[in-house]
């Protein structure tokens, strides 16, 4: 067997938060993989635990939050995998895979930097934290950085401050900072959600300019489905902190199997210039995470709820065909037999 | 569609709206950002008019003006009157303007921030039924109560306070308000933006049929296409403070006339992997101007990929193209600009 | 700044004529009731130098004419002699009191304030929340006879002064410096408590502002050692406030060292000024006050030229 | 207004009971809870009980106005009384059990004194006596006072049963004055000057405040510079340089007054930025906007929608300059420069604590001193639960 296609597996990864009013599931059993060198999209609303199970990959999880069960497995390119979830929220072990091995963005590139550091302080010290090189070749590989996504006078640029620059080139500071020590895999929290389509556009087609040149994976999460379609090769469709399904972006799209899914795309305005309609609505609310639904989760807001069975029976997340998974009593036998 | 409509609701004339900029000790005036700047336009009654453009394009600031938030720096906002008078909003003083804030309404975007949290949801709603009058007492309660029934509320939850809601349904009790004087024109500033995808298409249906049952009209604040597509007759799109190009909705997304709109529309992801790619996107270089330092000529130039030496030296003015079409560029006519792309059409 | 200067120098003013009776009545009084009588032409001098007789913006006029060309505050009659030949001494000692009390409650509050915030609700996070709500609901001329009485007590010599008997007139020296040094430390303590406890908690809720903030998520997705990363980040910017807060600190600190001087006896301005005020003694007084509050806000613009060079935002906007 | 809102919330309407039919296909209608119709002050003192320290803290604050309240009722002795044969008498602890030949039995008394000579220094010294027992009672006839200046009584909470036999349980002054008696009256001078220095503050800093948040420009650029200018001041010197021209020959009263007003001409800039902060922020708040569209007026404004939501935070500011105020006006009398004699406050106490020689031979002049520290600590404590309380809906 050559390379493993995996780059990251993530197996029943639970993250819960521990508040005075109770404990917060954020994220309840999340299985998925995310293949080398591709894009994988998590999509959900808010809510739906998206952004907690991306922190869970870099142990990046504040008290009261915990990851209370699951590994996440790492498959170096040599040797055997490492269980991120093993090596602890602080140690050297996790340190030297962060930044290095798996970088992250942020939603906001406001708040994502430093207000009084330089520029160039914030990308070098990425560098330097991991490459023993001097401080004038990392200052030189950090303005080349900055040059490569695509911002103008980076020289000049490494000695100012956040505050003087816009969100778009804020956050292309952002990616520079992510991957300056040309990480396997970047994880991007709702990069493009705090700015406009425009600049939206040219931060997406940045990422995959980038991908194809380092050949890194990408873990892109955002609630927009257009973004999704644009870029993701793996799609993964979160609710209530439960992957619901998982598969190409093709099927996502074509042929999405669970209630959820096909619920919210059918819900979303497109630019198709028909005639003025209703569109398709999904009822209710997303639940409060105290008061998760018996059963399965989404059954309160199901179109194809099956009446005595969905709330009572807690489907399992089964694989449908090779790579595509599907959390719904809807294909699973067992729930028919009960329901026949 | 447009030779029908006679008279406008509303007609724009004009609208200006500059902030001062202060500096130094003394606060002096130190310039003037355009956050509106010249801007004309009308809006039939029964339509829905989107207004578009990235942040800063000065359509909130728009729409707050037009409401009298702000006090307008110049120009006319024109309102025809059920008896068919016609008056200039921009210059009536606070005392006058406030019958006309029974008639036009506003929804705010962010329902969090636009609902007093101390107050009960029939206390909110009940404001401008009681400051306007209307009703007092049982009267009011069940005004209330009819009003949360028709944005798909429960009148039972007459006496909680928001923080019972979620954003959704909040975002409901902000449409109720914005109800409850029988307006004529409500401006959605953004009303859409902070919900959930699935929220979202609940509460644009909402607005739809609430449009369908009272004869409402929309001036519809959004800088998310899709949305203004879907709810939209006609669209303008705003940059810089200025009108660059307005048409009906569906001639301006299929063929727009002005190479902002047209980069707009390019960036708008499609939601289909497989129309990825298929027309390669017109990538937008650049920054949104400073509005209080814009550059010469036309404001878009420096960013324009059809830019020429008579972009930088002269404004262009808003021409009309036929058939109600608007575009305030040198070669609307000549230009042959890409617009959306559907389906059918790949 | 140079409004407020001048709004103090009224301020002073107006206390230098707050006591009924004019100011040539009492000093003539005075110097009768030592036996002593005033000549006429050196009566009339003394009425043309302070306008006496005159309304009353010239008689402040000639007063601030008189600092400012001269460096004449007026005279003290209680002691017979020029205020600036009384004031300057003191008013060196009470600042360096009030700096090295500055200096020792960010040494004490700031660990405290930055093990607060990243141990919110530990045992040690309460106990420092509690000795510091304790320090700012003691006097601090409570706190000084306490201080004064235990000593009295326990090790029966009184620990007031800033100096042993025999340096008190010695010309300065090492050995004159190492003994203040072994004296400051007392009023520093009595002075210092409750701005420790006020900056601890400053400290700690700056911090706990920036503690969440996603820059430090990004410094520790970077792969940054914690301490490391919270000394670079949050601590570093939650420092601007804090650096701001010697604003407002130091007024309180020379208030209380006014206070407390006046328990412990030290030779600041506290015991003079009071002894001043009791005698109405009011150009000494009044140029106390003033100069007192114009060192502050010297302190104070200090602080706000620090915060600006600290912080970028400040700097280049 | 705000009086239609009452009269609504006064209506009875139809709840809506946990089995009535669901109004649309939404599933089941949960019964209302507690959170979802509770109001801003109930979401308020839920969140301010889970602080335990401020709650223990607001019964301390009750209790010590109470004390202030009866002072004459519950001091055994008035303030003035004095004893010249108790000079420095240490305190007697209150005993509530006493032995006899067979074994303990319960019962009220102190001990008496014995006169001891020092044999080095030659100086009489006061020791309790063991031996000798000083019955005393609850609600006993002692001496004649004027409750609340309405009515005569002799009633005490607690006194020797024979009138006019030494109970000093905290020790007695100088003079022979009983040190309890003394800081229960000074209980309600300095508790009171704290509450009407605070009151002058808030409405000093409620106006200017508001107007300078309210309005803005030039007259809130004004208004800053003069709050900016006094905050600038150490505020002791000032303080002392302005009660210092207080003519002694002034009566009590007016002193009382006079150095409330001087304690919140400065008191009132943390007030006035508080408010203006509130005004600041609350005039550009989406829901204010959204009133004045709905038709409401200016006032309906202020008092509907912008004074409910800082009116909390403003009580928690209040809380915290309490206790300021009372440190100040403790440290000018301490000094002899604030009230004076005859007054007692906790401040004119200290000052007989002043001498180092008299705390030496006499700690218990300390205890108006333990006074000031439990009740400023404790408004601090309060204060700071109320703060953190303040806004519920974060």
């Amino acid at each position: 067997m050559t390379l493993n296609q995996t780059l990251i597996s993530v197996r029943g990864l639970k993250t819960h938060f521990f508040t005075d009013e109770g404990v917060v599931k954020a994220v309840d059993g999340v299985d998925f993989d995310i293949p080398r060198g591709k894009t994988l999209c998590v999509v959900g609303e808010s809510g739906s635990g998206k952004s907690v199970t991306a922190r869970s990959i870099m142990q990046l999880i504040d008290r009261p939050g915990k990851i209370v069960a699951g590994e996440v497995l790492y498959y170096r390119e040599e040797g055997k995998p490492i269980d991120i979830v093993q090596l602890g929220n602080t140690g050297k072990d996790i340190r030297s895979i962060r930044g290095n091995d798996i970088s992250l963005i942020f939603q906001e590139p406001m708040t994502a930097l430093s207000p009084i550091h330089t520029i160039g302080n914030q990308v070098t010290e990425a560098i330097l934290l991991h490459q023993a090189i001097t401080k004038e070749e990392a200052t030189e590989r950090a303005i080349q950085m900055l040059a490569r996504v695509g911002i103008p006078k980076p020289k000049e640029r490494m000695t100012s401050y956040p505050f003087e620059l816009s969100g778009g080139m804020r956050q292309r500071v952002c990616i520079a900072m992510a991957l300056v020590c040309e990480p396997v895999l970047l994880i991007a929290d709702e990069p493009t959600t705090a700015l406009d389509v425009t600049t939206q556009a040219n931060i997406l087609d940045l990422i995959f300019d980038l991908q194809q040149e380092m050949g890194m994976s990408v873990m892109f999460i955002t609630h927009d489905l257009g973004v999704v379609a644009e870029i993701a090769d793996e799609v993964v469709v979160m609710y209530l902190g439960q992957v619901v399904e998982q598969s190409d972006v093709d099927t996502i799209f074509h042929n999405p199997k669970h209630p959820y899914t096909q619920a919210l795309l059918k819900s979303i305005p497109k630019l198709d210039l028909e005639e003025r309609h209703r569109l398709e609505q999904i009822r209710g609310m997303v639940p409060h995470p105290f008061n998760r639904p018996s059963g399965c989760s989404f059954h309160t807001r199901c179109e194809q709820i099956m009446r005595g069975t969905c709330e009572r029976i807690t489907p399992q997340y089964l694989e449908l065909e090779p790579g595509h998974s599907v959390r719904c009593l809807l294909y699973q036998d067992e729930a028919k037999e009960v329901n026949a | 569609m447009s030779d029908a409509r006679s008279t406008p609701l509303l007609e724009l004339k004009s609208l200006q709206k500059h902030f001062p900029i202060h500096k130094g000790f003394l606060r002096r005036v130190a310039g003037h950002v355009k956050a509106v700047d010249d801007v004309s336009f009308k809006i039939f009654e029964g339509e829905t008019l989107g207004l578009v453009g990235e942040s800063g394009c000065g359509k909130t600031t728009l729409g707050r003006t037009l409401m009298r938030i702000y006090e307008p720096t110049g120009g006319e906002i024109l309102y025809q009157e059920e008896s068919g008078k016609i008056v200039d909003l921009a210059h009536l003083n606070r005392q006058e303007i406030r019958p006309y804030h029974r008639d036009i309404r506003m929804i705010f975007q962010d329902p969090q921030s636009s609902l007093n949290p101390r107050l009960t949801v029939l206390e909110i709603v009940g404001e401008p039924l009681k400051n306007n009058g209307i009703a007092k007492g049982r009267d009011l309660e069940d005004q209330v109560a009819e009003l949360l029934r028709k944005v798909g509320l429960r009148p039972e939850y007459l006496r909680r306070y928001p923080h019972a809601f979620s954003g959704g349904e909040r975002q409901r009790i902000g449409i109720a308000r914005a109800l409850a004087l029988n307006p004529r024109l409500v401006v959605a500033d953004e009303a859409v933006s902070a919900l959930d995808v699935s929220v979202q298409a609940q509460t644009l249906n909402l607005l739809q049929d609430l449009q369908e049952e009272f004869q409402l009209t929309y001036l519809f604040v959004a800088h998310d296409l899709s949305v203004v597509e879907h709810i939209a007759d006609r669209v303008a799109v705003m940059y810089v403070g200025k009108l660059v190009e307005l048409a009906d909705t569906r001639d301006l997304f299929l063929r727009p006339r002005h190479p902002y709109t047209e980069a707009l529309l390019s960036a708008v992801p499609k939601p289909d992997p497989r129309l990825r790619r298929k027309s390669e996107r017109i990538r937008l270089a650049g920054e949104v101007a400073d509005p209080a330092n814009p550059p010469s000529g036309c404001y878009f130039h420096p960013r324009c990929r059809f830019a020429e030496a008579r972009c930088k030296s002269e404004t262009p003015a808003l021409k009309d193209l036929g058939k109600g079409h608007l575009a305030a560029c040198h070669f609307a006519e000549e230009l042959e600009l890409r617009g959306v792309m559907t389906e059918k059409a790949a | 700044m140079i409004p407020t200067i001048i709004a103090i120098s009224i301020v002073s003013f107006v206390i230098i004529q707050l006591p009924p009776g004019d100011y040539l009545t009492s000093l003539v009084s005075g110097m009768a009731a030592q036996g002593e009588t005033v000549d006429r032409a050196s009566l009339k001098a003394l009425e043309e130098r302070y306008g006496l007789g005159q309304p009353l913006y010239i008689q402040y006029w000639l007063w601030v004419k008189g600092i400012i060309t001269k460096g004449d505050f007026g005279d003290s009659f209680e002691w017979n002699l020029p205020v600036n030949k009384l004031i300057w001494d003191r008013l060196g000692l009470t600042f360096l009191l009030s700096l090295s009390t500055l200096i020792f409650i960010w040494i004490v509050s700031f660990p405290i304030g930055i093990y607060s915030a990243i141990r919110k609700y530990s045992v040690g996070d309460y106990i420092a929340t509690f000795i510091g709500f304790i320090g700012l609901a003691i006097p601090n001329f409570l706190m000084a006879l306490v201080l004064m009485y235990i000593g009295f007590k326990y090790f029966g010599h009184s620990v007031g002064g800033l100096f042993s008997p025999e340096y008190i007139d010695a010309p300065w020296s090492l050995a004159k410096v190492g003994d203040l040094m072994n004296h400051l430390w007392i009023p520093m303590v009595v002075l210092g408590t409750a701005g420790t406890a006020g900056l601890i908690r400053i400290m700690r809720a700056n911090l706990l502002d920036e503690l969440y903030r996603p820059y430090v998520v990004t410094a520790r997705a970077k792969g940054m050692a914690e301490w490391r990363l919270l000394l670079k980040y949050p601590v570093r910017v939650a420092l601007n406030p804090f650096i701001s807060t010697v604003g407002w600190v130091l007024p309180t600190l020379v208030s209380g060292a006014t206070i407390t001087a006046i328990v412990l006896s030290l030779p600041t301005t506290g015991p003079l000024l009071f002894k001043a005020l009791l005698s109405q003694d009011m150009y000494l007084a009044g140029s106390f006050i003033m100069m007192l509050s114009i060192l502050t806000v010297i302190g104070t613009l200090i602080s706000d030229i620090l915060l600006a060079w600290l912080d970028p935002r400040i700097r280049l906007k | 207004m705000s009086d239609d809102a009452k009269r609504f919330s006064g209506l009875s309407v139809k709840r809506p009971s946990p089995g009535a039919p669901p109004a649309t296909p939404e599933p089941s209608l949960e019964p209302e809870s507690r959170v979802q119709v509770a109001s801003q002050w109930q979401l308020m003192w839920w969140k301010f009980r889970k602080h335990k320290l401020a709650l223990v803290s607001l019964i301390i604050v009750i209790l010590v106005y109470l004390i202030g309240l009866f002072a004459e009722f519950l001091a055994p002795q008035l303030p003035g009384s004095y004893s010249a044969r108790h000079t420095y008498a240490p305190p007697q602890p209150l005993r509530f059990v006493e032995r006899t030949d067979n074994g303990w039995r319960p019962a009220l008394f102190v001990n008496g004194y014995k006169v001891e000579v020092d044999p080095v220094a030659l100086r009489r010294t006061f020791v309790v006596d063991p031996e000798s027992k000083i019955p005393v009672r609850f609600f006993v006839k002692g001496e004649t006072y004027k409750m609340w200046n309405l009515f005569e009584t002799d009633r005490h909470l607690i006194g020797p049963v024979k009138s006019g036999e030494p109970m000093f349980l905290l020790g007695a002054d100088r003079l022979g004055r009983d040190v309890l008696s003394r800081t229960i009256y000074g209980t309600r001078i300095s508790m009171s000057i704290g509450l009407v220095g605070v009151a002058l503050s808030l409405i000093l800093g409620i106006i200017l405040g508001g107007i300078s948040g309210y309005y803005g420009g030039a007259i809130d650029n004004l208004i800053q510079r003069i709050i900016e200018f006094l905050r600038s001041i150490p505020t002791i010197p000032l303080w002392m340089g302005l009660a210092a021209a207080i003519p002694l020959t002034w009566p009590p009263l007016r002193v009382y007054f006079m150095i409330t007003v001087i304690l919140s001409l400065i008191g009132w800039t943390d007030l006035a930025r508080v408010v203006r902060g509130r005004f600041f922020s609350l005039k550009t708040e989406d829901f204010v906007t959204a009133a004045r569209l709905d038709g409401a007026s200016e006032i309906g404004i202020i008092l509907r929608h912008m004074v409910p939501s800082f009116m909390s935070h403003i009580i928690a500011s209040i809380t915290l300059a309490i206790p300021a105020m009372i440190l100040s006006e403790t440290a000018l009398s301490f000094l002899g420069i604030g009230l004076r004699p005859p007054v007692v406050s906790w401040g004119v106490l200290l000052q007989e604590a002043q001498n180092i020689r008299s705390v030496a031979t006499a700690p218990w002049l300390f205890w108006p001193g333990a006074a000031v520290v439990i009740t400023v600590l404790a408004l601090n404590f309060l204060g700071d639960g109320l703060r953190d309380a303040a806004d519920p809906y974060e």
